[in-house]
């Protein structure tokens, strides 16, 4: 199991976010996506998950270009964007239900409820998604964490809004799914620590600057 | 021989190929007109038998523009599919060129038929079939036009209405049946007889040369506009800035 | 994969539920557009039998694209359509579960109101059941149709205009088809059978090509 | 207080006009939708001219609830509605210039283009004149009223049904007078005064009570 | 000049948020609010703003009620809240200019150029803010408070979506403010050190649980 980025180039307008970048990421890893904000890192995690096409370079899940396992690949893949994807008319329950289902997951209503409890929304299941605070909502976005089945999770920023609490809560959950074998990308400004498993670090400013002070 | 059709596919490469032939489309443009149009006005009879008077000279450049409208389109959609299929930046340059082209000899068709349409029928319009297919086909190049300009990223225009014109491929002859024959039971009986058996040969003659003109005018404009689009979206490569038309 | 058919359809319904201005909207716009006419054309019983099938079809037409700028633009800005993307199934018949949505919501309420066209235009009870069946048949085709406009249109300012520009066009056989049909109903003998296997073929296209394509577009807006 | 008026205007202006081709898109909009009717209706010259002052009217109608979707729904969304409430001027100001932004975008290029609709339709030059008049009164007040409803509903969920059905139907008498004035005006010997009167008075009544109305509806949906 | 709230109580839906909560904030003062997700700080925000109304208790600002001062008031505030009220169609500078000018500002386009470079938002001028990434569309947003001459600044969170080097910039241009004699209310789950200037706190969640305490 593992994800291999070969001499990938992204190019938004007339910027060059990064060439040639290249890694490798295995079951029990955890790579850290660092970089100044507009360096790119929402441009990889996009690229990674088959949204956004690169201008040049290969993404390979188990040796295989993601491009032609399409649906297999999606199966295994579990992504979280700046955007919640959650709808202000529906439920609480009924967003989390929604997602899931979407993603292929079979849950039972019970394990529903107990995943919004443990995520901390207890009493507020019933609520129209429009009535909650903004932590909140990033919640019962995080709240598919718990019952997702996927092994390579793509989180951008999943900590804003949260609270202090909530924080050390996702920490424990991610830490907990590299542990079992699973694989997380992530980035964020604030700096996380993990218990178990390795942690990678990959910085996009630094590649930038490189190539900044390559050209002057 | 075999030629290397890849190798002009490299806007850097068709940059320079184009604006060697432009120059040549430019004359050939330019002396087609203009012996078609002498033809028309000198030497063809100045009324015909059916009763039409000299204002019927304006087929000259009805006729040219109407046709070369309708061809464009589908060389439009052909660049459309191509950029689709091979996805190659160059083919989507030369589809987006092609509409703005073929809208504009779109309109011209239009405008002189409508003029015509003042001096014989009394009306600018009607709506009458052929006329209103026309119309329609100007709607489709405009929304293409207009798609592709509410689009800021290059990638997506490109793609976006590439789409559209796929879509249209499949929809305008479905649209053209509606329009000429909107009664499917009697549409055997109203098929439009072709209007061209009876042109004489010789009025004939002068349309044909306006037409060649016009096509020659269009792979100028074309052409033209293409380079245009590629110093346009390649404005940070090297090769542009060494340019010396840029510098 | 029907498992997501349901899922999508249950969900925009249960949304359109939740706001209904939007539904009420529609079919409000197509009760104006019928009821102008009558006032400006006077009552004559003749010129009122004549425009009445061009009337309803196109205030039909002009109704679903009132709907279409919103088909897919709240999934697009908060997240969902991503994730619809990402989801391991088919875009396609996601999106052919929101094409059949939008018709329930935009097309079956004009079919289910078109009666009262008859009645406003004093048509014959054999039009009205005519202009019923093709309502039926081509309202879907119109929701199909408009939904590859939506979806290369999405995100972009002057979404409504923009797609009505872009559809309306695309539109029109079904219109002039649709209308042919009620038209020739309302004098004796003719057969109908053209216009309701050409409708027919036209929505089988459609169906078969429309959620492919739409899909396609939505891929290409997203990135 | 003026410069906040120019200020929203220009900008509501320069968001439409980012690009210069969205002018061309809404004039070609009207075209279609005008070109629409004879397909469908029919090209009868006495035809034409019986439907053409409906016609002009449910293109207004349909530009003006199309954009209306956009008018608040956009601010609201990314927050800048929050910054105008807390502007240190007055809403009301803010308020009616959208709304005039709104009627450049929608009604005015209809005004412009509709003697285009007098040629296609074969309408006398009176006529044409009427018709510029009428609309020129008019579609302000569609935007005017539509500008109530947009701002109810922006935040109102389900109760937004009852209230936007409470604003439509003040378009119908725009929709029913203004078409009259234009059918009247093709007729010998009517005098167009009343007609002229009435909508000049409606006109008054939306300048003085809409902005007014807006802007409360603006600042319940905010809470 | 100060900021006096009396028996504040907002209650949403059926929830309490708060009840009778009092405070006041003079000149040199920051009030860093704090509470878990969903215990009423934004709406505590938006009812100090004007834009929510609270079911009981007054806001004073000059010992007048805001409500009775309108226009007067709103000339000395200035809010940012989770949205960054940026129109992604125009351009960054276009976005900045709309928003000074209409809080009242009269600035040259000079002061807003510079502005924008401050911020970190150099070469990025004439981008559509449709173009920029998260945080650099907050920073647009944070511009502003470069220009403003409003005494009291309520922010919403806002170093959400801001990378470690802007983190440190806007907390100077906090710490400035409360220096030259400015009032600022904030919220935010980090934790921000001011060098100078009275730091008040203010925890909204200790509010609730002493009165789910006292119910219990
Ligand atoms: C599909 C597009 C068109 C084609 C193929 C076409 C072709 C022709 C041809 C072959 C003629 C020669 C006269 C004849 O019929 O024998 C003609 C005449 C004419 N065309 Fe067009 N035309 C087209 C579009 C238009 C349009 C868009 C207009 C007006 C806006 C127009 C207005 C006229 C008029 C007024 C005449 C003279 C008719 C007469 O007095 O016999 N045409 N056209
Ligand atoms: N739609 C777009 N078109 C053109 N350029 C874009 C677009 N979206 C983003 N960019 C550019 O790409 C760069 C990287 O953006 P991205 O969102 O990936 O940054 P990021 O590293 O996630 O930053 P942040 O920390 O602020 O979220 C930015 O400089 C931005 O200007
Ligand atoms: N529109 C609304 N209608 C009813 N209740 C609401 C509404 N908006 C928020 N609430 C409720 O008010 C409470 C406080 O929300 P608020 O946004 O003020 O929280 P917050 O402290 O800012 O939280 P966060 O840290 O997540 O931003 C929440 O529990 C929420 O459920
Ligand atoms: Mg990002
Ligand atoms: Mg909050």
């Amino acid at each position: 199991m593992t994800l291999e980025v070969k001499n990938l180039q992204c190019i938004r307008g007339d910027r060059e976010l990064f060439t040639d970048l290249s890694f490798q990421l295995e079951a029990k890893q955890l790579l850290m996506l660092e970089g100044k904000n507009g360096s790119g890192k929402t441009t990889l995690l996009r690229a990674l998950c088959g949204l956004y096409e690169p201008d040049v370079g290969e993404i390979l899940w188990h040796g295989k270009s993601i491009k032609k396992q399409d649906e297999l690949y999606r199966r295994e893949l579990f992504y979280l964007g700046h955007l919640n994807a959650i709808k202000p008319d529906l439920t609480v329950f009924e967003n989390l239900r929604f997602n899931t289902q979407l993603a292929g997951g079979l849950e039972t209503d019970d394990a529903l409820m107990q995943a919004l409890d443990a995520i901390g929304l207890f009493a507020f299941e019933d609520f129209p998604a429009s009535q909650l605070s903004q932590g909140q909502k990033r919640r019962v976005a995080l709240a598919r964490l718990l019952l997702t089945k996927a092994t390579l999770w793509v989180l951008d920023e999943p900590f804003v809004a949260l609270d202090a609490a909530a924080v050390v809560l996702l920490q424990s959950i991610i830490a907990d799914h590299v542990d079992k074998g699973g694989m997380v990308i992530l980035t964020t400004h604030q700096e996380v620590s993990l218990i178990k498993g390795e942690v990678k670090r990959l910085s996009l400013t630094a590649l930038t600057e490189n190539r900044e002070s390559l050209n002057a | 021989m075999k030629i290397n059709w890849f190798k002009y596919a490299a806007p850097l490469n068709f940059y320079s190929l184009a604006g060697k032939v432009i120059p040549f489309f430019w004359v050939a443009a330019i002396a087609l007109t203009a012996f078609g149009l002498y033809w028309g006005f000198f030497k063809t009879p100045d009324s015909l038998e059916n009763g039409m008077k000299e204002y019927y000279r304006i087929i000259f450049v009805h006729l040219g523009s109407v046709w070369m409208a309708m061809w464009l389109y589908i060389m439009m959609v052909f660049w459309a599919l191509v950029g689709l299929v091979f996805n190659t930046k160059l083919s989507y340059m030369m589809a987006s060129a092609t509409s703005i082209t073929g809208a504009l000899l779109t309109v011209v068709a239009l405008a002189t038929g409508a003029i015509w349409g003042k001096t014989s029928w009394g009306t600018w319009w009607d709506w009458d079939p052929k006329l209103t297919t026309f119309l329609i086909l100007l709607f489709i190049y405009i929304g293409y036009i207009a798609l592709q300009s509410a689009i800021d990223d290059t990638r997506r225009s490109d793609k976006a209405s590439a789409v559209l014109a796929l879509v249209g491929l499949a929809l305008v002859p479905v649209i053209y049946s509606a329009v000429n024959c909107p009664d499917p039971t009697q549409c055997s009986s109203l098929h439009q007889e072709s209007s061209m058996k009876n042109i004489e040969p010789n009025i004939m003659r002068g349309i044909i040369f306006t037409t060649l003109g016009f096509w020659m005018y269009s792979f100028a404009a074309i052409l033209m506009r293409v380079r245009n689009i590629i110093l346009q979206r390649e404005r940070n490569t090297t090769w542009v800035s060494k340019l010396k038309e840029v510098n | 994969m029907l498992n997501v058919f349901w899922l999508l359809l249950k969900r925009d319904l249960l949304l359109a539920l939740r706001r209904r201005s939007e539904i009420f909207t529609v079919l409000f716009f197509f009760l104006v557009v019928i009821s102008l006419f009558p006032l400006g054309v006077g009552t004559e019983d003749k010129t009122l039998k004549q425009i009445a099938p061009g009337v309803v079809w196109i205030a039909a037409l002009l109704a679903s694209t009132l709907a279409l700028d919103r088909l897919f633009s709240s999934d697009f800005s908060d997240g969902t359509l991503e994730q619809l993307a990402l989801a391991p199934q088919s875009l396609s018949i996601m999106v052919l579960a929101k094409m059949v949505a939008h018709w329930l919501l935009t097309g079956l309420p004009l079919v289910l109101i078109s009666p009262l066209v008859g009645l406003f235009y004093h048509l014959p009870n054999d039009s009205m059941v005519v202009m019923m069946l093709v309502l039926l048949i081509g309202t879907p085709i119109l929701s199909m149709i408009g939904a590859i406009g939506a979806a290369l249109t999405l995100g972009l300012r002057g979404g409504g205009v923009l797609v009505s520009l872009l559809v309306l066009p695309f539109y029109l056989p079904v219109m002039v088809y649709g209308s042919g049909a009620i038209a020739s109903s309302m004098l004796e003998g003719l057969s109908l059978q053209p216009y309701f296997l050409l409708l027919g073929a036209f929505a089988l296209l459609a169906i078969v090509f429309s959620p492919w394509a739409t899909a396609a577009a939505l891929k290409i807006s997203l990135e």
